[in-house]
């Protein structure tokens, strides 16, 4: 037992930090804006020298053989910097998917996936659109009892503007006799299950990332602003209302690591320990961002101030993978039906009741 | 205590429900923040009240009004927002400035003033903030340096809300160089066309412009255009944020609608939602009657001589969370498709709610932020000591 | 359409409220609590004298034949001070039904209780047990179809102790043969529902004026104690929780006086109103009460600090004569129905939609 | 990162639950707030554990403990409150007091209190509060006053836990006259029967009299009595805060039973409350969990050599509060029966519910305001300046 990070673990995520903290300053976030365009290249171009298409596919597969648990500090550092590419959602939940289905119609889009020349957008039932589905090369789209893989150019894209200027979400259309039927086979619900929980986990880190930054961009501003002769974060009800949503981002931190230690258990309890930290995160950033906003004052109403790229972000994963009614529920399956009280923490079956 | 309307009262609501009935347009405008088209669109519609007589009911007749009481304004109100009629351009004029004017202005200013803003004639934007003065509003810098019978504007200011479009402004100017805070001010009207005036539009959340930048560099205005006298603009400025925060900014109307949409879009999603909202749909509607007893309850007072007090502060603070809460139920009940722009072609019946949510977030900021409001709750409603 | 008290209105809750101000406070409550006794016989012989027990009797059955709306201020009394006779109980709800019902059976009765020499304690279906009954002289109990009207000497009364001392809660049984059934004939539902929703309203007037004193007796405290050189109620952050507190009760306060002006109405529309009076008058209590404790810091866990008596009496008050769950039932019943919109804030009728 | 236990935690998971399976009496015993009695039936239990070495684990050998680390603490502990085991009436004494001396205590002190401690024989109370230190600890006036190898003590303290019935008790005293505030205080322990000690009992809202006021006049105590130097008694009383705000004031255990109980009582009358009322349930246990797994992330990280910082203070809030929406959760549940006594004919399974209730009332308020906590995470978490 040790709640602690690795020093792998926390490398891997230092260098995605390190990245974005370079290439994706909000000043970046409106120069890609202004753009149109849907990438910003040089930092996708970044992106990929790192590698990471590979991190969560199994050794055997070709990848890394990495855990949900060594990626989920990446996820919170994608998040706090609000990144418009989809390092998370193609690296973390399409490519891994794909991979494990192990199906031989598909190993060659896995490996131009794993060598970063084919790009995958993933569709779930759970979330109405497809995001960024344009610009990917391919489309994984799970549906009852299996997974379809289209070529983007086969399929009828229809662009459904999001208030997130970089979400790019996409209805997506296309003849089933034209796609490649690669999850007919019996077990392809667990990996696309499995698949879900990581787009629900690495949604809660990001959303974790996105609630601290809100804090930080708040601080920040409280100690330079100035009002009635005195920085208005020396006011006492501003900083309660600051340290009021630090609390809830310190006690949804410890949640969103074990969920991610937890998820390849894959059943009752992981899931509800992954619903669990994305309830938790919404919160968090819910709270921090409405916080943000009236810290900054009539500032934060304003296109000037960057918490509104975060505000905005936090709208849409909250319901994303999963709202929070649904995942509500899967939390009661896990309380009304199985083991309670301290000694179960950390349990692994329902068996252990 | 009386709850029943007056047979008079009765017969004003139909009358006003069948003006609006034949009058209010068939489309919604466009907005007025976004583009001039949008706003004279609705500075039209502001003629077309006041050619009713309906521009502001509580006048003088002699300003455009039909010399009514405060339960008739609210009875309009009402009318007005079950109408779905657009939303008053002028609001910055008739309902804050306006009734300061007609209480500190001179027979000659009320007379230049009025009866324009009532007929849509002349839109008004408000200049309270400048970057150094928000929340201390007592901060400002901006000044009026006396030459002759003129004023010569310098200055500052943002957060000026219409300031894209409109025809004048109101602010705050510092009139005696050597004050400091409250001391030395004076309330100054200017024209957003004047030589010297640049308005620059702030880009907002929601992707529109409803407020601006003003530079104001060597702007000359007749000192007529000065309301109250000179170095009383502190005193002013406090009864026009009494009544902005009090009473008229927020009419209740405007909260039971949105309330009884909310209602509906619960109704319409009832079999998708979690049973939990049902209970926040409940407290929306139930905080917006709340609000709108509690005004009725307030004009009642004031009708029979009362004065506002600090409920105005409790007003601000009770009607900006309650507006966030609605629409938060509301996004909540659309769930994923909360995130759309009107625009997609999948938005269906998303409405303005997302629209609404972000400027709801900007109520506990504006008209004094709520932090501010509870200073003054808790001093002079509630008798703590100052810090 | 005027939302002012009229000079009478006020005139009466004045008395009582100098009435209480003069015999009970905080220490007479504890004077009585530690002689066992259910009554301060002083006061409620003073209280007895004003004349109130006729004031919701119809002036044909030989009342003042006053309305809920002249009582309802009376009741914000006695709630302020913490009142532990059933002034609000016997006259506002118990005395004015049995009087309404016009029973022959009970017409020596009502003359008794309208000149003061009979106390009556009323049972009503959505109370689990009756208040007072020990001490009344007779116990009014709504049944399904009727009421009965049983002397307590005939009953058995079983103590149920609750934590506010001055409830004194009973569960009754009695034989129904030595019952008078007095309100058999058809008809009775209404004058019962009309008591119940008296029940709710007063109840939601004396939780507004438990809620006022909470604020007050901690707002006396603030100012007085002194903790790193400066009186605790100069801080921001209690300001700002008193504040939101009083922000409370302030829209509670005009909708419970609506409530008493429609409760005759006696329709959907006027119990939604109670209940809502009901729902918001609890949460200020509620929210007043804990607030009050905080502020007083430990001292307010002690018994030495008056803030616990209202505590108490909020905890009780907030489930008797219907819980949250029953009136927020009413009330989505009266929005699910009925008309909405701001031209219907005081309709009369649901036909007006 | 690693969430399995280790199979010697695991075993020594079933040996602590095996042994409080056979030692754990059978009925709950009486309050060790309320009488003698039920106080000395709990010094008995003490002693029971002690014998089993169970007394405080993570204590040396030498001190009756087992020498091991706070993950296999939480796991007594979690075995702890699964069996119902009687609350721990020396908690002042194990939880807070002892920590402290074992890093700031002399081997002669360590030897001579910590064994007394472990086994029972000795129970503390704290005594920090006076009337007008409250939050503002540091306006401590109690004075201690050097007479050779003694400290005379004089002072009136309150809010003291334990002291109607503890053996000893352990507060600030002022040892240097002329100082001020952080200054010249020392921490100094005290026999609750020596001669010049008054006792009286605070009766609580509840009807139990958990805590006492201190009066002391005159009582003498050797210099030996001394945590740390003369002077340093707001450091080490600091150090000890930060022990019990931070982990073992409130173990994550006890929040996870209640959690269960509350479980099992929304079962029990799940048909007869507001749909809502399960995701406030819910809530609660996610809370609990959450409170779990942050105690555990922190015990890994004072495992591998960290420290405890502003965490301390964050827990604070977050078990205080959670605490309290528990207990509103399930009066909400119980209904009109809320209010009842246990002794009532009609209580059924009301439980400790609003004992509960009243107790996590002053969760906000002791160890440290939940007010100044936010003042600690906003200046030392997030850096924002001080007033």
């Amino acid at each position: 037992m040790d709640f602690r990070f690795t020093d792998e673990q926390t490398m891997t995520a230092d260098v995605v930090r390190d990245l974005v903290a370079d290439l994706c300053q909000p000043a970046d976030l409106r120069r890609l804006m202004a753009s149109g365009e849907p990438f910003d290249q040089n930092r996708w171009a970044k992106i990929q020298e790192l590698g990471l298409q590979s991190a969560l596919v199994a050794e055997e597969k070709g990848g890394l053989g990495l855990q949900p648990v060594d990626f989920v500090q990446v996820a919170e550092a994608c998040g706090y910097a609000c990144l418009p590419e989809p390092l998370v959602e193609a690296y973390g939940v399409a490519i891994p998917l794909l991979a494990e289905t192990g199906s031989d119609a598909a190993a060659k889009v896995v490996e131009a996936a794993l060598e970063g020349s084919a790009l995958i957008a993933f569709g779930h039932p759970a979330n109405p659109f497809v995001e960024r589905a344009d610009t990917a090369d391919w489309l994984l789209i799970a549906k009852s009892g299996g997974l379809d893989l289209v070529k983007t150019s086969d399929a009828m894209c229809t662009l459904q503007p999001s208030i997130d200027p970089f979400r790019r979400l996409f209805s997506v259309q296309y003849d089933e006799a034209a796609a490649l039927r690669i999850g007919a086979q019996s077990g392809i619900e667990g990996p696309i299950a499995s698949a879900f929980d990581r787009g629900a986990l690495f949604a809660a880190a990001q959303m974790l990332g996105i609630a601290q930054r809100c804090v930080d961009l708040a601080v920040d501003y409280a100690k330079e602003r100035q009002q009635f002769g005195k920085p208005i974060g020396s006011y006492q009800a501003l900083k309660h209302q600051l340290a009021t949503v630090q609390v809830k981002i310190e006690f949804a931190r410890p949640v969103l690591h074990a969920a991610a230690a937890m998820l390849p258990q894959a059943n009752a309890l992981s899931r509800a320990r992954v619903s669990h930290a994305k309830l938790a995160a919404c919160e968090a950033a819910d709270l921090a961002a409405r916080n943000a906003i009236q810290v900054h004052g009539a500032m934060g109403y304003s296109w000037e101030v960057d918490v509104h790229f975060f505000l905005k972000r936090a709208i849409a994963l909250s319901e994303w993978w999963g709202g929070p009614a649904f995942h509500r529920r899967r939390v009661a399956e896990r309380i009304f039906n199985g083991p309670l009280g301290p000694e179960h923490t950390f349990a692994k079956e329902l068996e252990h009741a | 205590m009386d709850l029943n309307y007056t047979p008079e009262q009765q017969t004003f609501r139909q009358e006003i429900r069948a003006w609006l009935k034949a009058h209010v347009p068939s489309q919604p405008l466009e907005s007025f923040d976004a583009t001039r088209a949008g706003f004279e669109a609705h500075r039209a519609w502001e003629r077309t009240l006041a050619e009713g007589r309906w521009g502001m009911v509580t006048w003088p007749e002699s300003y455009g009004g039909r010399g009514l009481d405060l339960i008739q304004w609210l009875i309009f109100e009402e009318e007005y927002y079950r109408s779905g009629a657009p939303l008053r351009v002028n609001q910055n004029g008739i309902f804050l400035l306006g009734p300061t004017l007609m209480e500190y202005g001179t027979p000659e200013q009320k007379a230049r003033f009025l009866s324009a803003m009532a007929s849509g004639d002349e839109i008004w934007a408000q200049a309270w903030s400048e970057p150094q003065a928000g929340s201390d509003l007592a901060a400002v810098r901006a000044t009026a340096t006396r030459d002759g019978d003129n004023y010569v504007l310098k200055g500052h200011k943002i957060w000026s809300s219409r300031a894209a479009f409109a025809d004048w402004a109101f602010g705050l100017f510092r009139t005696d160089p050597a004050s400091e805070r409250h001391k030395g001010l004076s309330l100054i009207f200017f024209r957003l066309d004047a030589p010297g005036v640049k308005v620059q539009p702030i880009p907002q959340i929601d992707g529109e412009t409803g407020f601006a930048e003003l530079f104001l560099d060597g702007v000359t205005v007749p000192v007529f255009n000065r309301l109250g006298g000179e170095g009383e603009g502190w005193k002013i400025c406090m009864a026009t944020a009494g009544f902005e925060r009090g009473l008229m900014l927020r009419s209740p109307a405007r909260f039971q609608v949105t309330a009884r949409k909310l209602v509906e879009l619960y109704k319409a999603h009832e079999d998708e939602v979690e049973p939990s909202v049902r209970n926040a749909v409940l407290q929306c509607w139930m905080d917006a009657e709340a609000y709108a007893l509690s005004i009725y309850s307030t004009a009642s007072r004031l009708i029979a001589g009362g004065h506002i007090g600090a409920e105005a502060s409790t007003n601000k603070i009770f009607w900006s969370e309650m507006d966030i809460a609605m629409h938060k139920t509301a996004l909540s009940i659309l769930g994923a498709r909360a995130e759309l722009l009107r625009s997609a072609p999948e938005a269906g019946d998303i409405g303005r709610w997302l629209d609404g949510y972000f400027f709801s977030l900007a109520g506990p900021i504006y008209a004094g932020t709520n932090e501010i409001q509870r200073n003054i709750i808790a001093e002079r409603m509630l008798g703590l000591p100052r810090a």
